[in-house]
């Protein structure tokens, strides 16, 4: 019997997952990090643990959680912390490895907007704005961008504002911060990364079918290519078992 | 040792505590939103108050088409992950019907703030905001140059947030005896420094319990009585929102509010309807029926007990 | 979800994790003090230690006589209210078998070094030592001008404490799970902060528990796994201090201690009595007798349980 | 029947209790300030409450309690708070209406030594040190001292060290804090006072018997006298009587 072919979701979170190898702390949102960390759990990284800014270490859900604060993370967490002990303690004294973000926009030094389309003082479109993005920026030791929508409109190279910077930013700015900033951007057309402070985001790897042109004129910057750019190993069965019968059996993200 | 009275009606607690022109702070992060708080704002027409709150979502919205708000300083302005804020949109993208005055912070930005509200500090530093356009449209956002070497025997700069003090601040919790000691189980966020923050509190509640329930478990005590001026009970007072383990989240409400609130009619009569038109949160949750409520009701996971020791 | 066992009898946890010349935090306000692993760092004959701890007493005293000590950073120097250290003030006082270096701060001072220890501050702000004489004998102590205009308009002026980030904090708690999440109840003092502040982490336990006894009660855990490096279980290891719920503190020992550590001889013979002369704290357990701690014994007080809820 | 004359532990208890009239909070130590506070509470100020720096607010204890965080303190109170909040939030948050502090030694403008008698590098004694103390001086709205003994040494012109300085110095210093500093000590021949800023404590009650010569003999400043000199009313047989059968009746402070 052969699996059903992967969704665009099911491959988002089965590439992000293999990303997380050997990684023992993940600050997620809820969606396909959530997918990613959970799968990572079962395959890459026994000993991954999600931390959520809600305050939730440890979790041990009793159903797929629909928010960073379900009720159903609490009951039977390990560790429930206030607020200013997660971001305080745990997340800016160095504490997580990964943190995966959001963004409506996104540069080559990977630099983030999740504030204003438009002007910040009259924005053609008012986003949410940072949350705790510019923390996990700042204090992370690197962060995975999961971007569905590869286009030059979010693949930009001007951020119309820049909420979340990373480190070559920041040092511009005379802070130095802990980590290395965006170093994976996983997409429906491939991989983009970057190692740290002085490198652009350059296309790693291509999703079978995809061609590096195709990455290019998608992405708004002049996109740099890898040395060594490969295709993604398309997710295998038994990723794919796992994430449609142990992590979303109800396919709640697995749209 | 205190045992002052401190309980009153929702509507005694905001007549008394929150008055036009106010800044008021309304916390909880997901969890035990003061959402029925927020709508008795609404219902004793308030004016041109500052709302501080981390995530502005629905509730700000709320009073936002209600005209109660001038101001806002927040860290996230969206309906969680349900959708957009109708209301607060048109306020910021078109000053529709009036502009609104916007100060924005990250998460952490304001929980510093609160810190340092709550600890009298000139300041509070953070590892924010290096190279990012915030402080660029925030200019309480500033550097500190710090006394000491940096790692790299250097001069070393960090971003600093002010103090905020509240006039008011209003939490939810599931509980607090009479004299305002309160309890919360769950997430906590950042409700303890929002009180200690504020010149005076409002400590909302799914139940007043014996001053017994509350001492046989001290350490659950989030905001001791000193630093609350009242103690409503109200039920059900956070939905949307929950209250871990008296009910769940209507996460149906939180993805319709999209659709109620980008269309400012809809959104008008839902207020008339919902908030003008029930007299107090006793209406609105008689209102939403108990069949509604039947859908959120949580079964049990008891906390194992612990033994705080007696001297024999 | 990580579940790595780090449990380790005490001789392995200090062997692993203390070394000449660290620097090592030992809290506990009164309660669940350290002592046995104190006692297990004087058997393995540490020396040239760094000690960190807000209250000095009767165990950094023993630390102090056997040896392993040459720096002391700590706000109150003293057994209690109830008499002297003898070794320390004459480490202090007269060099006497050889000098203390000696780093003074205030309680509030401390712990404003273990927050900004945890938080990777590069200072943290508080509002003491304004006119003091201790910034004169500790240069550490420095000040801060707030970028934010003072009450008065002008500029405003802040001390500031830089962080402590020790090699290695030691802490007891009533329970812990074989992965490190660890519950304190009663007083719970600074030891977050001082754990969160340190490179490597150990938690001393009275007990070790299953995950689903700390499971039931996830806001009890002051100490979340991540933060941990070993769980050591050792009943009674606070002694002479109190774990409450499990046992009370000896008194009687407090009250002993001036006496004892004032005259050298008697306190070498207690050191070689009590601790080279026991091979563990099971040892030192139970030479002290099952009468003697029935003397500590303490009665039921249970909180009440609390319901987290379940989804149905 | 008539109660047994006043000891000097239970005197100091009854005028103590009495300058805490009205007032709602109180950071107290184990022993006469306890005592105090526990009369005032029965008396004077039926709303008071007694925090301690151990963090713990509201205590209903079942026994005397012998330190500040004795474990019948813990057992049955209202709050027990971490130690970042009860000196973050509580103390330096302006909670804390009156301080109580000991001291070794104590200055005309009420600065206070409890570090070292002698040179603080090399002392003749070496005393606990500040523990709180510095911050209740800096952050309660008054202090009171009680001091058993009273004479030159231990009121001096200068100070050995300034462990917890009054607003005076901290003025001095560049520093605001936020309350008057002590405005009363209380000792065996009777109590001084001051309002705050700018003010020495002077004379301003002699225990009967004592006269204002006695204690200007017994302090090592040229002490001022109040214009409204009075004399300490002894304490009431329903004091003494609440004392003894109520607060410690195990007379284990009132030695």
């Amino acid at each position: 019997m052969t699996a059903a072919a992967a969704t665009s979701s099911e491959l988002l979170s089965v590439v992000a997952a293999r990303e997380l190898a050997a990684r023992r702390t993940v600050f997620a949102g809820i969606g396909l990090p959530t997918l990613a960390a959970s799968l990572a759990h079962l395959t890459v990284a026994p000993e991954l643990e999600i931390v959520y800014e809600s305050g939730v270490c440890g979790a041990h859900p009793s159903h797929l959680p629909e928010t960073i604060a379900d009720a159903v993370l609490i009951t039977g967490a390990e560790a429930v912390l206030p607020m200013p002990t997660l971001f305080g303690s745990v997340l800016q004294g160095g504490h997580i490895d990964v943190g995966f973000l959001g963004a409506a926009q996104i540069d080559k030094w990977g630099n983030l907007n999740s504030s204003v389309i438009g002007d910040w003082h009259h924005p053609k479109a008012r986003l949410p704005g940072s949350g705790g993005a510019n923390e996990v920026m700042a204090n992370a030791r690197e962060v995975f961008v999961v971007m569905r929508r590869h286009d030059p409109r979010s693949f930009t190279e001007r951020l119309d504002f820049c909420t979340s910077p990373g480190p070559d930013r920041a040092l511009a700015d005379g802070i130095r911060p802990l980590g290395a900033g965006v170093t994976r951007v996983i997409t429906e057309l491939g991989i983009l990364a970057r190692e740290g402070v002085g490198e652009e985001l350059r296309l790693a790897a291509v999703h079978p079918g995809v061609s590096a042109d195709d990455v290019r004129a998608a992405t708004g910057w002049e996109l740099k290519t890898a040395d060594d750019l490969t295709v993604v190993e398309p997710p295998t069965e038994a990723e794919l078992a796992l994430l449609r019968e142990d992590v979303d059996p109800e396919r709640v993200y697995l749209r | 040792m205190s045992a002052v009275d401190k309980t009153m009606t929702m509507r005694e607690a905001i007549a008394a505590h929150v008055h036009d022109g106010d800044t008021v702070s309304l916390e909880g992060f997901t969890h035990l939103i003061p959402t029925a708080a927020g709508h008795e704002i609404i219902r004793q027409g308030r004016r041109d108050l500052t709302v501080i709150r981390m995530t502005a979502d629905i509730v700000v919205d709320q009073m936002l088409a209600a005209g109660c708000v001038s101001k806002l300083v927040s860290s996230f302005v969206g309906n969680s992950s349900a959708g957009s804020l109708g209301e607060l949109r048109r306020r910021v993208e078109s000053a529709r019907p009036a502009p609104l005055e916007f100060e924005e912070y990250s998460h952490y930005g304001m929980i510093c703030r609160y810190i340092a509200g709550a600890q009298r500090l000139p300041f509070y530093p953070l590892r924010s905001y290096g190279g990012s356009d915030l402080p660029e449209v925030n200019s309480s956002l500033r550097k500190v140059t710090s006394p000491y070497p940096g790692p790299d025997g250097g001069t070393e700069q960090i971003y600093v947030v002010p103090p905020v003090n509240p006039d008011v601040t209003i939490v939810h919790a599931q509980r607090a005896d009479r004299s305002g000691n309160t309890q919360i189980w769950g997430l906590t966020g950042v409700q303890a420094e929002a009180v200690y923050a504020a010149r005076k509190a409002v400590v909302v509640v799914e139940e007043v319990v014996d001053g017994e329930v509350v001492r046989s478990d001290p350490n659950r005590t989030v905001v001791p009585a000193h630093a609350v001026n009242a103690v409503v009970e109200c039920p059900r007072g956070a939905h949307p929102s929950f209250a871990q383990g008296y009910y769940d989240r209507d996460n149906a409400f939180y993805r319709s509010w999209s659709a109620i609130s980008k269309d400012k009619e809809r959104l008008t009569a839902w207020l008339a309807e919902w908030v003008h038109g029930t007299r107090d949160h006793a209406e609105y949750v008689a209102k939403l029926g108990e069949e509604f409520w039947d859908g959120l009701v949580v079964g049990e996971a008891m906390s194992l007990p612990v033994n705080y020791g007696r001297r024999l």
